[in-house]
């Protein structure tokens, strides 16, 4: 166990420069998710158009796994399909609870790849998964929405 | 010695030092108080003593290496048990202090729910005449406190729930059944698919009160179908102070919360909170983190012996007891005289000697049984004796501590001149 | 190394053989995590281990010799608790699985009350912002519940209670008061004598979580004169599993039974139930029986130190703590930033690194310290901090623990680069 | 702890043939005690009339400490007056609560002194005092009834 796997360099430059933090409009959902453990917080928003996830923004108080995890996400979600970012979930979630034995892969994942570390850290799993859980509560929710709407 | 499961008894009961005990007057101990605690084994004790004094820290709250290892036991005891009598989800297991607060957990937040679960006057709550106390004073609690009325089984003479009038006493005013599975007292095993049927047909939820029965036989919550089932870990080879509470997922989301602070919130402000999601929600404070360790090196002991082959001993050995007290002249077995449906506790009365000095006298022999209403005074009262003595065996008990309580009883009526 | 208080530390640590241990990396355990649960010296655990192998069976129900040695041991432990804490009566002691489920066991009698005790609309109970989430959440249910009014205490910037207000904040209306000897965050120590005072001028309950004190200091409840005191096992070098409540026996005498079942009672009919006095009217089912007796233990480990000792090696090393983490640029104590008044949890916040990875940090120097908001989530708030770091300390807590705490904390700013 | 302590020739003989059993009028007081944890009742009644105890008359289920122990009650109290009658409760009370030291007065106790024996035994200790404090209960109600009818 050894911290430095889990505070990769890129954890903590998105840690310090978190991309598309903020929480803006226009947007179909918007969740608040606590860790109760800790009290990580985060509210966040998904803009939903058509197919694609057009916009993730968000509001997050917590630690740098945290922190990073919601700039990672924003960076791998926006512009994808709905589809394809619950496949990135998937796949994140998959790499998190792996404690450390799931080998990830860099074309899917790019910079969240830096996470594998965190897996071997079970108390931290819970930070990097705060805003991914969040994420899928929102998006779940827009797209339920729309399709009322359609209906 | 080999039980008919197949594990040997004489071996397993090394692993109880406290069998080996010698008591007052040089007797050595034969502990047929088992329904009541059970013995714990070397294995049990050594897994708790060993959390407090290498892994010892607060589960959930802790973030360092000692959080993590005291977590991981205690998350880890929690998938044990829930290995253990198969529950569907191992999220839906609730560790609590006993049965006795399981239940009291579940009357409780009836209490206090809200919406289609609120209990109201004219609700109906069923449960039996053959329960323990506290598979009765809770219900009457929460009957008292909402306006409901609180109506119950009767039984045979042979001590079985009168199954009769079901269709009568379970019908759409019905709201809970609750019933124990293995009655303390009588012994009598009851038929929970006929009953968790019929409450399910009028959409009453079933709880079961299976304290006496997840110790002796083989369990399978899947398969059973009820909502809510609690048991006890001080009769199963574990510690005191745990006992558990299985309930569907789908009701501990819905129940209100039982007890408040700790770690069962999502987030608090001093006008508001909100809660986690089970088994969270019902665990406020810091739970008996070591005890569930020690319930879960319980369920593996126990598993390492088989639960069918513990069953199968336990029926042997009840069947043997049976046998051998049938032929002591002025006994009297409270409860079904056969070992068909029945687990191991035989209660009895002795004509011409109290209980108590039943009790005192066979304890003076070294013969440790109990005496009295075992918590269940109603069940007495239903066969006219305020009290009995109630011999009880488990996993460790053998055919010549059977032949002591026999000789016991029969010294005992000739100390009192009954005979 | 001698504290103040006259223990050799060092000698003392031999008897918590998990102090000894080595983490991750080969670094010896730094335990700065005592407010969230102490750790348990060998003699606490040896007690239980032995009790559970030697004399183990149900209290009270069983009249034989092990009962008899197994109620002896428990009912003694309830002795030695009451001496301990120097209560007016041994009956007046209660046994409860933490400190939570005590709370909650009063503000559940008391949503259940009838006549005079009963909480109506309009009614007000004043608690304060530094609680436990344990003492808030239950008073919040309990609000909810009657319609009556939950009112608080802010704090000062230092961190203490803010008492300027207090004559209007508990008034007439005030049924219940109730509020935290030492706060587990801040570790403020309360004035209890000017609030109970006024609480008792205007006839309300006062109920005292000495959940942090009880380890701490030494603790006269007669002298308090508060009406309800809880505390908790595992705080105070006991085990899980254990709390304790006393209350005034009238007022125990007055409310309403919590749990239903096993030896709560007087006598059950199906119809109705009638309840034991206090304390078996409040213990349902079978009790923490070992937990207890591990409790006793832990008492009498405690008074072989001596509780002022115990109480000037905490001042000291707080004082110690204090002044050290003061040096350190960037860092903010959360709390008094003196060592009058306060217990020895001491909460901070470091520019630039968020708690999370403070405690990270540590831990991986084997330091182990307690991040996030201690379930004082509204004193957080009312600090605008979402969470903060903390250590806390105890018996055989060390300067040289100290030392190696401040050197983690400089060296967690290097590796975040915030120095 | 030799059971024949316990089980006195006396105690089985009170037990055999109890004094005074049943339930009789006159009375002013009448209680029911239960010992919790075994079930044992007693449904006792006192008749004072002035300064004496003139019946103690009681219907009893249980043990035979707890059976025998109100016939020797019975025996002892009836006739006495009610302030020797509580000084026979606190002599009996301090033999049973004393663990086998106390050395009992036959002058006073007479056939209570058989009861030393259950001194050893704490359990059975709550029996034989069963139907003592049942009899402290009463005479307490009827002495206070008479005073009120007096004020
Ligand atoms: C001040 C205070 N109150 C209450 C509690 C709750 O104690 P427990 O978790 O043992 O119920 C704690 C500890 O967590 C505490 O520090
Ligand atoms: C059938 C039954 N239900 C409930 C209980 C209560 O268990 P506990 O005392 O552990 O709460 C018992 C044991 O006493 C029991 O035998």
């Amino acid at each position: 166990m050894n911290v430095d796997a889990l505070y990769q360099e890129i954890i903590l430059d998105h840690y310090k420069n978190p991309h598309g933090s903020g929480l803006r409009d226009p947007f179909e959902a918007e969740v608040h998710h606590v860790n109760p453990t800790c009290g990580d917080e985060i509210t966040l928003r998904v803009h939903v158009d058509g197919e694609t996830v057009a916009d993730v923004s968000y509001d997050a108080e917590g630690c740098s796994i945290s922190q990073a995890a919601a700039s990672v996400l924003n960076d791998l979600v926006v512009g994808k399909t709905v589809t394809e970012g619950f496949a990135l979930l998937d796949e994140f979630q998959s790499l998190m609870q792996g404690r450390g034995q799931v080998e990830p892969d860099e074309d899917v994942l790019e910079d969240a790849i830096a996470f594998a570390g965190v897996a071997q850290f079970p108390a931290r799993v819970k930070c990097a998964l705060l805003p991914w859980m969040a994420w899928k509560d929102a998006t779940a929710q827009a797209v339920a929405q729309e399709t009322e709407e359609k209906a | 010695m080999t039980a008919a499961g197949g594990y040997d008894v004489e071996k397993v009961r090394e692993d109880f030092p406290i069998l080996g005990r010698t008591m007052a007057g040089g007797r050595p101990l034969v502990y047929l108080d088992s329904a009541n605690t059970s013995q714990k084994p070397t294995a049990v004790v050594d897994a708790m003593a060993e959390h407090y004094l290498r892994h010892n820290a607060n589960v959930a709250r802790a973030m360092h290496q000692l959080g993590a290892e005291a977590t991981m036991a205690f998350e880890g005891a929690r998938d044990t048990i829930a290995a253990f009598v198969n529950a569907p989800s191992r999220d839906e297991i609730v560790f609590t202090k006993n049965a006795s607060e399981a239940l009291n957990l579940v009357a409780n937040t009836f209490r206090n729910a809200e919406g289609d679960l609120a209990i109201r006057p004219g609700d109906e709550i069923v449960t039996t005449e053959l329960e323990h106390h506290s598979n009765i004073v809770p219900w009457q609690l929460l009957a008292q406190r909402t306006g409901a009325t609180l109506r119950w089984f009767g039984l045979t003479d042979e001590g079985r729930l009168d199954l009769s009038t079901i269709d009568e006493l379970i019908n759409e005013r019905t709201r809970i059944v609750t019933v124990a599975w293995v009655s303390n007292m009588l012994g009598t095993v009851n038929p929970l698919d006929v009953i968790i049927a019929r409450a399910h047909a009028v959409g009453a939820i079933v709880v079961v009160d299976a304290s006496q029965a997840v110790p002796q036989m083989p369990v399978d919550l899947t398969a059973l179908g009820a909502d809510v089932v609690v048991f006890t870990g001080h009769k199963m080879v574990g510690p005191t102070g745990i006992g558990v509470l299985w309930g569907r997922r789908s009701l501990l989301e819905e129940l209100p919360p039982f007890l408040g602070g700790g770690e069962m919130i999502e987030t608090v402000t001093m006008e508001r909170s909100t809660y986690a999601p089970p088994p969270a929600k019902f665990e406020a404070g810091t739970p008996p983190i070591v005890q569930a360790i020690g319930l879960g090196a319980a369920a593996d002991y126990l598993t390492g012996l088989g639960m069918d082959a513990v069953a199968a001993h336990e029926r042997e050995i009840t069947a043997y007891a049976l046998k051998r007290m049938g032929e002591i002249d002025g006994l009297t077995v409270v409860g079904p005289a056969e070992a068909i449906e029945r687990g191991g506790a035989v209660s009895f009365t002795l004509d011409g000697v109290h209980p108590h000095d039943i009790s005192q006298l066979l304890d003076s022999y070294g013969i440790a049984v109990r005496a009295g209403h075992h918590c269940a005074r109603p069940a007495h009262q239903r066969f006219g004796v305020q009290a009995t003595t109630r011999a009880s065996f488990y996993l460790y008990t053998t055919h010549a501590e059977i032949d002591a309580l026999v000789e016991g009883i029969v010294n005992t009526q000739k100390y009192f001149k009954v005979v």
